[in-house]
């Protein structure tokens, strides 16, 4: 729509920002992009550190000069992740703001709220923090939104097709997050091993009591348990589990399974009930998709380090921050990509021409294209030792519905950061 | 306003509370010339208008403000049940054989009592003796174990207490009960809100018809108040006016239900020996002019003896004694329970 | 079998906890009148400074005592500083007051001890109990929460019921005017009333947060399921409130494991409206009053 | 409380109605202006200003004006955006938008009779509790419907294309184009501007007055011929209603129905924002949504203005937040216009008894001067036993 | 011995005391009398700290009891019985008389239960019921039974009559002038019923607007026709 005329900053999207700049919130140095995430309320504690990263690594980068010499000016906003405020926050950033692009907005009912608002504006909408199928498997209803991490659906299928070859008779339960994180996983592991789970049960998040799902799953004489859901509720199924006595083979998604996060949330507890540190999750399966702060001579998490070290707040590199550098970076390189004179349809653009071709931290190349949004396109099985994934198989990628999984030729395992540490466009 | 109120010839005075209360035009032009006092507490005024209200819904035109226009048509429709309760010839309240039980104590055993229409009907008895229960079962808010009650010769059964309000039931509490958050004359409204008719969805939309009804309304009420000397307080709330202004607004809001059948618990508690004896006259000319049939819970037995045509006595729940004031008074049983050795 | 068991003694731990915290807020209805809303963050403030103080090196006894004294504190300061005002003015204000309180709180909390998920830890052990071979849902912690919850309960019926000070308590919630005219330092009392409240809302937190993770907002799902069972209870009684408590806990768990965890409020919706509806004053409510 | 309470001292003629529409009217006049006048952004800021308002409008008259208090009307407000969401699920939906709207309050209507029928007998926090627990168990549901309610996701609302007749309508009036999030504006003050009116009926009609006796004392009331029953389901429905409606321009404005919008935390400051404003005051309902929709920006902006990241900015917001709120109460526990007007109604006070002290012997509570509105009991000096 | 000296106070613009002065003699009975609004109850609250003071001094036995505390007067051996509203309806009839133990210097026994029990058996059935089912006159019995649990030296009664019958009215009146004469008491008794109050008070005072009007003997009040008329309505 055409934004009021009045002086109080309105301006909507009307192409008409400051400057000679080609585009709603771009000059001639400098680039202003927003973000949602949760800062306060209960969804906040962990999330709240992905922001922090994405500003360190946005940082740095303008230490180097930004990208075609413009600053980059990261505008975070709470939505609580309550869609509500999602909605005012994200109304704030484009119509008062006047951002370029919403980058890594947060969660999926949060961004569900927001995303037709984006798209109606023609705002890019890029690498949505979440991995529900939505952001991306529909280019044509959302022209300009960008889902950035591995969908639950191709990580639930490889997840499947592992168990399905390396453990045919394990009686598989699973323990699912009850929105479409559980629900798009389930779908990918059925898929494969749709008659051995013996059990599914879903926990409510924000309902820290998830014993009786435990014991269900017990009930059930799961014995091999994979597990979709957050860090915190890997904490307390484990917890769980010790109170019931009920030993199976744990396999959490890569979301769940922060060994440093949950091993330190696991470490001290009486009696050595629970041993410390972060072998806590030792012989845990897990999954990967871009390197975490258990590889610390990884080089891209030696890039991470020395951004945080120089442009972080307080407090140690976590693998939330991890997360919002590695998409920070994906973000900085699209600009690359999308050349001098930027517009936002530019930008599109060229994320569907050299999407596909990014490079970063990321183990597998991003599926995106003129007919795909979605993001990392695989990643692979690896088991927990001394805090440390240990490989289980090569990168694997697939694509949603019955693509085949296959290993990954591209490389993008293995590759390393540039030496300053800024992308070039690919 | 005190100080003409107490001054030693108060006989003729305006009345304290009214008229020191900067009165309304129609109270001002109402005191009598002879005794520059309200005629209608002016004992040499015999003819005055009657209390209250008259049978027949719409206030009459009280000469204390002819210029107040009368009550709007929409009043109470068919004439008030004072009307039928000064009309028809049995009881206008009948209790027989009433029992009531809470846990192990029993307030009431097998009471019987008949109010004739038109008559001041006296309880009285020790404290706990049950009067207020008597009233409780009157009026709904008790159901008793055992017994029944009857209105002009029908038997009512389960009825709760707004049910009998809507059948002419009007109470005044051993407390106040007023709403202290509202104004006075809302609160009088409140009473007199029996006789509006307009539904929820009138209310709503705010039709013309609310408006009028309203305007009825609250003529009646300020007619009521009038009556009562307290229409200049009409606006305030009641929480700081004076006790005896209080308790004329409690009583102002029974009487603006145009009730048959006046229930009052205590009326005079707390009163002083002026507003006391105003109360009796009221009482008494509501009963005799209105044919509204009262009963009377009383501790102050000069008021009780004065106004009463009969009385009931009550005793750890039973009725010990009845008859006319003359009989009660002498009953030694009542001299040992109730009265103790100082009389009146 | 097993499944059943283990729901149930789930149950009965978490109704216990929700009984803890229920017991703090009919403390505090019975000697203020209010209910406190910023009960359960005043209590997640206790824990963190106990947890500081573990992770400080000291024994998590030091800590437990350390939490149930500053709450002692807390408690007493705020009613002195913002609660006094508005007592005696109406009672919705005192609700807002402690909303407003519970956002602070929570705030203030996240500021200072960041708002990230740390463990707790728990003086007994958090592993099931071994009973002829197979582990059963109840750790020594359980137990631990359970005589916790239960002493609690018997020294708050000594106290109202059995001694003066008790009394005087109750007279100042009641009549504030009438309690003073007969000797009660009212004031006094309100502050005593909100310090104890908030000591046994701290030992509800400690007792939640034991053996498991702690964030400013790990109370707030019990504000909502204490408060219901303190209801559910009648609010004047503390035995109520643990009978309350259990039965909320059970059945809660029960439907958790059984139907789905999402439906889980909705049925204590339920529960509180079917004992509501049957008696509007909760389970322990005196026989119905006298009206007029 | 008295902007509802009907001022006893007027019983001059004159259509109620008639009053209440002059000032909608008026109100509508500055809608229009200051919508007109600023951005989309600021836009949908007062359409949310609006919802919030028309839902401490219902909840005012509930617990100003019968006493009832709800921490529930959060999930009121749930109903009433997941019936709109559920009749606008496409670009085709059919069903013009005042049937939406108007199904939304109905259902939600519905719903209140349910549950003021079942609070009807409880009090104070016993109905404090069974609201509360309304307010969490709603959600829930919506949760375990995934298929018909979207579950997490919730579902998404599709607003309808704006009537070409509007549009027309508005560039003849205005000479601007009306832009999508102006609509849904003039959409949300269009309702709150009814609602009030409507509610202000009630308020000042003999519905209202019972509910205020009903408030004031349950025994006298039902002495009077309330039907206590009747009084206190009847005002929990008509502020259900509105939150019906509510619900539905807050669907219309964020476009989406999920269970997280509505969390215990809508329905909470949904009573602060009217204990604030003033508590059974229209006036005080809008001024409390406002203070609800324009503070946390407000705080952060300043936060970041003095340097914070924009990280601490935002956790600083709910602190001050809170701060505001506790010391609105200590500072004017009638609320910001109940205490506005007390303050006024005492200098009067205060002038009339000067007059009358003037002229010695007088009543010094004279007639016509109002009381304090509300009188502590435990000051006023009474007789008898409390019944 | 009581003495209140030029007492003042309001509330807001009203005017309730304007400068009261007289003296309550110990071991005598003295009724302060007045029509509805003359100020009673606000000279009773006022002396015992329930209500602010603008102006003068209440003194008991020689220590100033303005500016103390309304807590700290039982205590110093002072009793009110307030004008309704006086009993705690939610506490039991028995913790309401207990309750008026507590406030006092000396230690509770049985015995002071026993003899309130014994002036009004009603409340000794009653002894583990709610306050809450007592009709009106019971609890103005339980109030004045409280009132008497703190034995005390000083006793103000606000309308004590209030609701109860008349043999209950005589019996009261009865025990305090035999507590008067045994225990030498000072009781000031606000009293409606002044013919009644003049019956057994030694002394009376009259307000009339917040302020003394008469301070005489008893009987030397009832014989005044004038004032009689006047003030006492009888
Ligand atoms: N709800 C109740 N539960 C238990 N006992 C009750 C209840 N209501 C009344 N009673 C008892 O029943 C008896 C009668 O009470 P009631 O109020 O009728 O006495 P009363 O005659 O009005 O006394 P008073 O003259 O003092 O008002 C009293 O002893 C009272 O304690
Ligand atoms: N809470 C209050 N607010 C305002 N005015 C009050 C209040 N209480 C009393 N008053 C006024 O103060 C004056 C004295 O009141 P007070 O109750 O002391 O008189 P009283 O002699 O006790 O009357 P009564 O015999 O009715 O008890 C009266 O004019 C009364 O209206
Ligand atoms: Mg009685
Ligand atoms: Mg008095």
């Amino acid at each position: 729509g055409a934004g009021g005329r009045d002086d109080d900053g309105g301006g909507g999207d009307g192409g008409d920002g400051g400057g000679g700049a080609t585009a709603p919130g771009v000059t001639e140095d400098s680039i202003k992009i927003g973000a949602h995430f949760p800062l306060t309320g209960v969804a906040a504690p962990g999330y709240n550190e992905i922001p922090t990263g994405a500003k360190a690594y946005f940082d740095y980068v303008n230490a180097q000069g930004g990208v075609h010499g413009r600053q980059i000016e990261y505008v975070v906003r709470d939505d609580g992740y309550n869609p509500t405020n999602t909605s005012s926050v994200t109304n704030e950033l484009v119509l008062e703001e006047e951002i370029f692009a919403m980058v890594g907005g947060l969660g999926t009912p949060t961004h569900s709220a927001v995303v037709d608002f984006l798209n109606d504006e023609g705002v890019p909408d890029f690498f949505v923090s979440s991995g529900s199928l939505q952001w991306g498997d529909d280019p044509e209803a959302y022209p300009y939104t960008f889902g950035w991490q591995p969908d639950y659906e191709i990580e639930g299928k490889i997840i499947g097709q592992y168990v399905a070859e390396n453990m045919p008779d394990a009686k598989v339960g699973l323990f699912l997050q009850d929105d479409d994180f559980g629900d798009d996983a389930e779908k990918g592991v059925r898929q494969f091993l749709d008659d051995q789970v013996v059990a599914a049960e879903r926990y409510t998040s924000g309902n820290t009591d998830v014993g009786p799902q435990i014991a269900g799953l017990q009930a059930a004489g799961a014995d091999l348990v994979l597990s979709f859901n957050t860090p915190s509720y890997t904490a307390l199924s484990q917890l769980v589990a010790l109170r019931l006595g009920y030993e199976p083979q744990w396999f959490y998604t890569n979301v769940g399974s922060d060994a440093d996060l949950v091993g330190s949330l696991l470490s001290r507890f009486s009696e050595g009930a629970v041993e410390g540190g972060s072998s806590s999750l030792d012989g845990v399966m897990t999954t990967e998709y871009i390197p975490g702060v258990d590889q610390p001579d990884d080089p891209w998490v030696q890039l991470w380090q020395k951004v945080w070290d120089e442009h972080g707040e307080k407090g140690k590199l976590t693998n939330y921050r991890v997360y919002g550098m590695s998409h920070a970076y994906a973000f900085v390189q699209a600009l690359q990509a999308a050349g001098e004179d930027l517009t936002r349809d530019g930008i599109v653009e060229a994320m569907e021409e050299v999407g596909a071709d990014l490079e970063g931290p990321q183990l597998a190349p991003f599926r995106y294209s003129s007919d795909s949004h979605l993001g990392i396109s695989g990643m692979r099985v690896v088991e927990i030792q001394d805090g440390a994934g240990e490989d289980l198989t090569p990168v694997l990628i697939t694509d949603i519905g019955d693509a085949e999984i296959v290993e990954d030729d591209s490389g993008q395992d293995g590759d390393a950061p540039p030496e300053n540490g800024v992308p070039e466009a690919p | 306003m005190k100080a003409r109120s107490h001054s030693p010839h108060k006989e003729h005075q305006p009345r304290p509370r009214f008229g020191a209360a900067r009165p309304t035009e129609s109270v001002r032009r109402a005191q009598c010339a002879s005794c520059a006092r309200a005629p209608r507490w002016c004992a040499s005024h015999p003819e005055d208008p009657p209390w209250g209200v008259r049978p027949g819904g719409p206030l009459p035109p009280s000469p204390s403000s002819p210029d107040r226009p009368t009550g709007s048509p929409t009043g109470s429709p068919g004439g008030s049940p004072a009307a039928t309760g000064a009309v028809t010839g049995s009881t206008a309240l009948a209790l027989r054989g009433v029992t009531v039980t809470f846990g192990g104590v029993k307030a009431l055993t097998g009471v019987d009592l008949a109010v004739a229409p038109g008559t001041v009907h006296g309880v009285i008895g020790p404290n706990g003796a049950g009067k207020t229960t008597l009233f409780n079962v009157a009026c709904g808010f008790v159901v008793p174990d055992e017994g029944t009650i009857e209105r002009r010769g029908e038997r009512l059964t389960r009825l709760r207490p707004h049910d009998l309000a809507g059948l002419g039931t009007a109470r005044t509490l051993q407390g106040l009960g007023l709403f202290d958050r509202v104004t006075v004359l809302e609160n009088v409204l409140v009473g007199a809100d029996r006789h509006a008719r307009s539904g929820f969805l009138t209310a709503l939309l705010g039709l013309p018809r609310a408006a009028r009804e309203d305007r009825a309304l609250r003529e009646r009420a300020m007619a009521v108040l009038d009556r009562l000397g307290i229409a200049s307080y009409a606006a305030r709330y009641p929480g700081s006016l004076p006790y005896p202004v209080r308790k004329r607004v409690a009583l102002a809001r029974a009487l603006a239900a145009e009730p048959d059948l006046l229930l009052l618990d205590e009326p005079a508690s707390g009163l002083g020996a002026d507003d006391m004896t105003e109360l009796g006259d009221l009482v008494q000319s509501l009963a005799a002019e209105q044919g509204v049939s009262v009963l009377l819970v009383e501790h102050h037995m000069d008021l009780v003896m004065r106004v009463c045509d009969e009385i009931t006595v009550l005793d750890f729940g039973r009725r010990i004694a009845s008859g006319t004031p003359a009989q009660v008074r002498d009953d030694p049983a009542v001299l040992a329970a109730y009265l103790g050795e100082q009389v009146g | 079998m097993q499944q059943l068991l283990n729901t149930a003694l789930g149950g009965l731990t978490l109704g216990m906890v929700y009984a803890a915290f229920a017991l703090a807020l009919v403390l505090i209805w019975r000697s203020t009148r209010v209910v406190n809303f910023a009960q359960a963050p005043m209590a997640m403030v206790t824990t963190f400074v106990a947890l500081v103080i573990v992770d400080a090196g000291h024994s998590y006894w030091l800590a437990f005592a350390a939490a149930l004294a500053s709450g002692l504190v807390l408690g007493a300061v705020i009613e002195r500083v913002v609660v006094r005002p508005v007592e005696g003015g109406p009672e919705i204000n005192a609700v807002i007051l402690t909303l407003g309180l519970f956002i602070v709180l929570h705030a203030l909390a996240a500021v200072i001890f960041g708002n990230r998920y740390r463990s707790f830890p728990a003086p007994f052990g958090v592993r099931g109990i071994e009973v002829g071979g197979t582990t059963i849902a109840l750790t020594g912690f359980g137990i631990f929460t359970i005589l916790a919850v239960l002493v609690t309960m018997g020294l708050l019926l000594l106290l109202f019921q059995r001694t003066d000070i008790g009394l005087r308590m109750r007279a100042s919630a009641f009549n504030p005017e009438v309690a003073r005219l007969l000797g009660v330092r009212v004031g006094r009392m309100l502050t005593l009333g909100w310090a104890l409240a908030s000591v046994v809302g701290s030992l509800a937190g400690l007792l939640i947060a034991g053996g498991s993770l702690v964030h400013p907002g790990y109370m707030d799902s019990v504000v909502v399921y204490g408060f219901v069972a303190a209801v559910l209870g009648g609010l004047d009684s503390p035995f109520g409130a643990v009978v309350g408590g259990l039965l909320l806990g059970l059945a809660l768990s029960f439907v958790s494991g059984y139907v789905g965890s999402q439906l889980v409020a909705l049925a204590a919706l339920v529960i509180l409206m079917l004992v509501l509806v049957l008696r509007p004053g909760g389970l322990f409510a005196q026989t119905a009053a006298r009206r007029v | 409380m008295a902007a509802l309470r009907t001022r006893a001292s007027a019983w001059w003629a004159g259509s109620i109605l008639g009053r209440h529409l002059l000032v909608a009217l008026l109100g509508l006049v500055v809608v229009v202006v200051v919508l007109e006048s600023s951005s989309d952004f600021r836009n949908l800021q007062l359409a949310s200003m609006a919802y919030l308002g028309i839902a401490a409008g219902g909840l005012t008259v509930l617990t100003g004006l019968n006493g009832q208090i709800s921490l529930g009307h959060g999930a009121l407000m749930a109903i009433g955006a997941y019936t709109t969401a559920l009749l606008l699920d496409d670009r085709e939906a059919s069903t013009p938008l005042p049937l939406v709207v108007l199904a939304a309050v109905v259902v939600t209507l519905l719903v209140g009779i349910a549950v003021g029928a079942a609070a009807a007998r409880l009090h104070g926090p016993y109905l404090a509790g069974a609201t509360l627990a309304l307010a969490v168990a709603v959600p829930g549901i919506a949760l375990y419907f995934k298929e018909q309610l979207g579950g997490e996701q919730g579902l998404r609302v599709v607003l309808p294309d704006i009537p070409a007749w509007v549009l027309d309508l508005a560039y003849f009036v205005t000479g601007q184009d009306l832009t999508r999030s102006r609509y849904v504006a003039y959409l949300a003050w269009l309702t709150l501007v009814i609602t009030f009116v409507l509610l202000a009926n009630l308020a000042r009609s003999r519905v209202g007055r019972r509910w205020r006796a009903v408030r004031d004392d349950e025994v006298a009331a039902e002495l009077a011929g309330v039907h206590l029953g009747r009084a206190r389901v009847s005002a929990f429905v008509v502020s259900a209603a509105a939150a019906g409606a509510a619900g539905a321009m807050m669907a219309l404005t964020v476009r989406l129905a999920a269970p997280s919008g509505f969390t215990l935390t809508l329905s909470l400051t949904l009573l602060s924002a009217v204990v604030l404003g003033g508590l059974g005051s229209l006036a005080g309902a809008l001024l409390g949504a406002a203070l609800l929709t324009f503070l946390p920006q407000v705080v952060t902006d300043i936060g970041v203005d003095a340097g914070l990241s924009d990280i601490r900015a935002a956790e600083l917001a709910p602190l001050v937040y809170g701060v505001v709120m506790v010391l609105v109460i200590l500072l004017a526990p009638a609320g910001i216009v109940g205490t506005v007007r007390t303050a006024l109604l005492k200098r009067r006070l205060r002038r009339s008894a000067a007059a009358q002290t003037r002229t010695a012997g007088t009543n010094p509570t004279a007639p016509g001067t109002p009381g304090t509105p509300t009188t502590d009991p435990a000051t006023t000096t009474s007789k008898g036993s409390t019944t | 011995m009581l003495t209140v000296t030029d007492l003042a106070a309001g509330y807001g613009p009203v005017r309730a005391l304007d400068g009261v002065s007289f003296t309550a003699e110990r071991g005598r009975v003295t009724a302060v009398l007045g029509a509805n609004g003359a100020g009673k109850t606000t000279l009773l609250r006022t002396i015992s700290g329930l209500h602010r003071a603008e102006r003068g001094s209440v003194d008991l036995d020689g220590q100033r009891l303005d500016r103390v505390a309304a807590e700290r007067m039982p205590a110093l051996g002072l009793a009110h019985v307030p004008e309704g509203r006086g009993v705690i309806t939610e506490l039991t009839v028995e913790e309401n008389l207990r309750l008026g133990a507590l406030g006092r210097a000396g230690k509770v026994d049985g015995s002071d239960l026993e003899r309130v029990y014994g002036l009004f058996p009603v409340l000794a059935d009653r002894r583990a019921a709610t306050a809450h089912v007592l009709s009106g006159g019971e609890r103005q019995m339980l109030v004045v039974g409280r009132a008497l649990m703190a034995r005390p030296t000083t006793l103000l009664l606000d309308e004590p009559s209030l609701g109860l019958a008349p043999r209950i009215v005589a019996q009261i009146f009865e025990l305090l002038r035999g507590l008067v004469e045994s225990e030498s008491l000072t009781v000031l008794l606000v009293e409606q019923n002044a013919r009644s109050a003049l019956s057994i008070a030694h002394r009376g005072v009259v307000l009339n607007l917040g302020r003394v009007v008469a301070d005489d003997d008893a009987d030397a009040l009832a014989a005044d026709d004038q004032l009689r008329h006047a003030y006492l309505g009888f």
